[in-house]
């Protein structure tokens, strides 16, 4: 083992890591569900640029980065939007039944 | 060298504003600089080479998440934050800053030599007829991956109509799509939207074989529609109908129809008859489009908030 | 021809940063959102609109340089609107002074 | 040639992340919103530069969307913000 040569991959990566703390933070001490989803994104934008250096390290074959990790990332975005919505309507609904609104009617 | 400071100067900036997200006095201040956090990670994700990602994060993370949670940052009323103890405050940042020690550690020092499946994907690239080795293992290598990704965003909008009043089922989505009053949003909207259909389709297109794809396309053509809703262009769909339901099953029907043939014809699920390759993954790809569209649209629409 | 060419995408983008950091000097230097807003707008789109000018002559296609304008007619209108819409929000919020007051 | 093309930028990126911590530091949520659309255009800048300094033209397809995306972005933000307004959610904050 050798130390990383200092590039842009590197640079990144020492990025995605510290973006991954900040994110652990928030999502463990911020109040209030949607800051803690926010937090939780943050957290998920980092692992992404993690498996973006990754990607970035293996280029080879004429390719500029290693396409499977790329390909695990767009279908990881896409998953953390999905999980997000489903997230975020809950604690819209959640609000509602909190709030003191008898005349809303419905379930 | 030069580059080496652009891209100190984003991963800096980057940081910054997830730091500011992280510390911001209120729902609303943090959902913008989310936002703008997705826009700089898609500068990050263009200097790591990784066009098709930059691509995807600039359509999905910044665009899309950043509407659905602006949604939520107008409705919700903000939850009286509970002030963290000096202490837990100490501790989770001791522990936080360990992880993010831990992850530099290992990007400090990498395997040697970097592990990496290009050679395989190049090797084996041809036999898709595609041209750009994401779009090819998507659709090859971890095709069945791709069809359950479908599924997930159909599930998260079963969920996401669940969630809305038993009285409402069936009815129109709301709160993402109520015309706002006036001003330069209906002529912004009749001129943009066409040209961003324009733009969602030639992003799919051009995904066979240069970055680009259904799901960064599939987004583009979502936030169209969203946006005509919102200039009232367009009144958002009765979710009860027929139409709309099977534009939504289509995508993944010719996918598994396409997938299921593949077993006599190929010898296996999913698999694809030797020259037949491209036509067949443009036609899953096609579909697709269509169905992924609507479904991210209805998504970001929301709930049912009208009684059918 | 070319050293002309040259010349010519070289002012431009300079002449593009200029007004990024000028719009800079305006967004920290005025006084509230309406006319921070103005600083913004013109200096943004006139930047990208300067630089996409200064790049053309480089695009490579004829492709490239119909997306490079393309991609500045759609921030251009989308500044347009979206200072549209900012503008009146802050004149719904202080009707009286159209949010010219110092605050 | 490239290299120049960077340094613009890198200059372009700095007048951003200045102007960025400006708009960011509010007092008001409109102050806050135009975040989105300073950082969208100079994102564009920054981009279409790379992409004639790389002589990479999927960078203008990445400009592309992040233009159409970013403006996306800025409406809804807009329009989020009105509603607030409207609905009485002006909690003097």
């Amino acid at each position: 083992m050798s130390l990383a040569p200092l590039d842009a991959a590197t640079l990144y990566g020492l990025m995605g890591a510290i973006l991954v703390g900040l994110g652990l933070y928030g999502v463990v001490l911020l109040g209030g569900f949607l800051r803690r989803l926010l937090a939780f994104n943050l957290l998920g934008g980092g692992v992404f640029i993690l498996f973006g250096v990754v990607a970035r390290r293996g280029a080879g074959a004429g390719f500029g980065g290693d396409p499977v990790p790329q390909a695990l990332v767009i279908t990881g975005i896409v998953v953390a939007f999905c999980a997000t919505a489903l997230a975020i309507t809950l604690i819209e609904r959640l609000t509602e039944e909190d709030g003191d609104d008898p005349s809303g009617g419905g379930s | 060298m030069m580059g080496l400071v652009l891209d100190g100067g984003i991963a800096l900036l980057t940081i910054g504003i997830a730091a500011w997200t992280i510390r911001a006095g209120d729902d609303f201040a943090a959902v913008v600089g989310f936002v703008a956090y997705g826009l700089v990670l898609t500068l990050a994700w263009t200097r790591l080479g990784a066009y098709d990602v930059a691509l995807t994060e600039a359509a999905i993370g910044g665009g899309a998440t950043g509407v659905i949670l602006m949604r939520a940052g107008a409705r919700v009323k903000p939850a009286p934050a509970a002030r963290a103890s000096r202490r837990a405050r100490i501790i989770v940042g001791a522990l936080s800053a360990a992880v993010a020690a831990g992850l530099s550690a290992i990007v400090l020092l990498p395997p040697q030599p970097a592990p990496s499946l290009a050679l395989e994907v190049r090797e084996h690239l041809a036999s898709t007829g595609l041209g750009n080795p994401i779009g090819g293992v998507l659709m090859a290598y971890r095709a069945a991956d791709t069809f359950l990704e479908t599924v997930v965003v159909l599930l998260a909008l079963f969920g996401v109509w669940s969630l809305g009043r038993d009285a409402h089922w069936g009815g129109r989505p709301g709160p993402a799509l109520r015309p706002a009053e006036g001003g330069a949003l209906p002529l912004f909207a009749r001129v943009l939207v066409p040209a961003g259909i324009v733009i969602g389709i030639y992003i799919v297109w051009v995904g066979a074989d240069a970055p680009g794809g259904k799901f960064q396309g599939a987004t583009l053509l979502a936030a169209m529609a969203i946006l005509a809703g919102m200039a009232g262009l367009v009144q958002a769909p009765a979710t009860a109908g027929r139409r709309l339901r099977w534009l939504l099953a289509a995508g993944p029907i010719v996918f598994v129809g396409i997938g299921l043939a593949g077993i006599p014809l190929a010898g296996a699920f999913l698999a694809y008859p030797p020259g037949f390759e491209k036509p067949l993954i443009l036609v899953i790809e096609v579909a697709l489009t269509v169905s992924l569209a609507a479904m991210l649209a209805l998504i970001v629409a929301g709930p049912t908030e009208r009684a059918p | 021809m070319s050293v002309l060419l040259g010349l010519f995408s070289t002012v431009a983008i300079i002449a593009g940063i200029v007004f990024f950091v000028a719009g800079t000097v305006g967004l920290l230097r005025f006084p509230d959102a309406l006319t921070r807003l103005h600083a913004l707008t013109k200096a943004d789109n006139l930047g990208l609109g300067l630089i996409v000018l200064g790049l053309l002559p480089y695009a490579g296609s004829v492709g490239a340089a119909l997306k490079l304008v393309v991609i500045w007619a759609l921030v251009q209108f989308a500044g347009a609107t979206v200072a549209q819409m900012i503008g009146a929000l802050a004149v719904r919020e202080h009707p009286t002074s159209a949010g010219r007051q110092r605050r | 040639m490239a290299d120049a093309l960077t340094l613009a930028a890198i200059a372009v990126l700095a007048a951003v992340a200045l102007g960025l911590v400006r708009v960011l530091r509010g007092p008001s949520r409109l102050d806050r919103m135009m975040a989105v659309q300073l950082l969208g255009s100079g994102g564009v800048a920054v981009l279409a530069l790379l992409a004639v300094a790389n002589g990479t033209e999927a960078i203008l397809d990445v400009a592309l969307t992040l233009a159409l995306l970013a403006a996306f972005a800025s409406v809804a933000l807009a329009r989020a913000l009105g509603e607030i307004r409207k609905d009485g959610g002006e909690t003097g904050r």
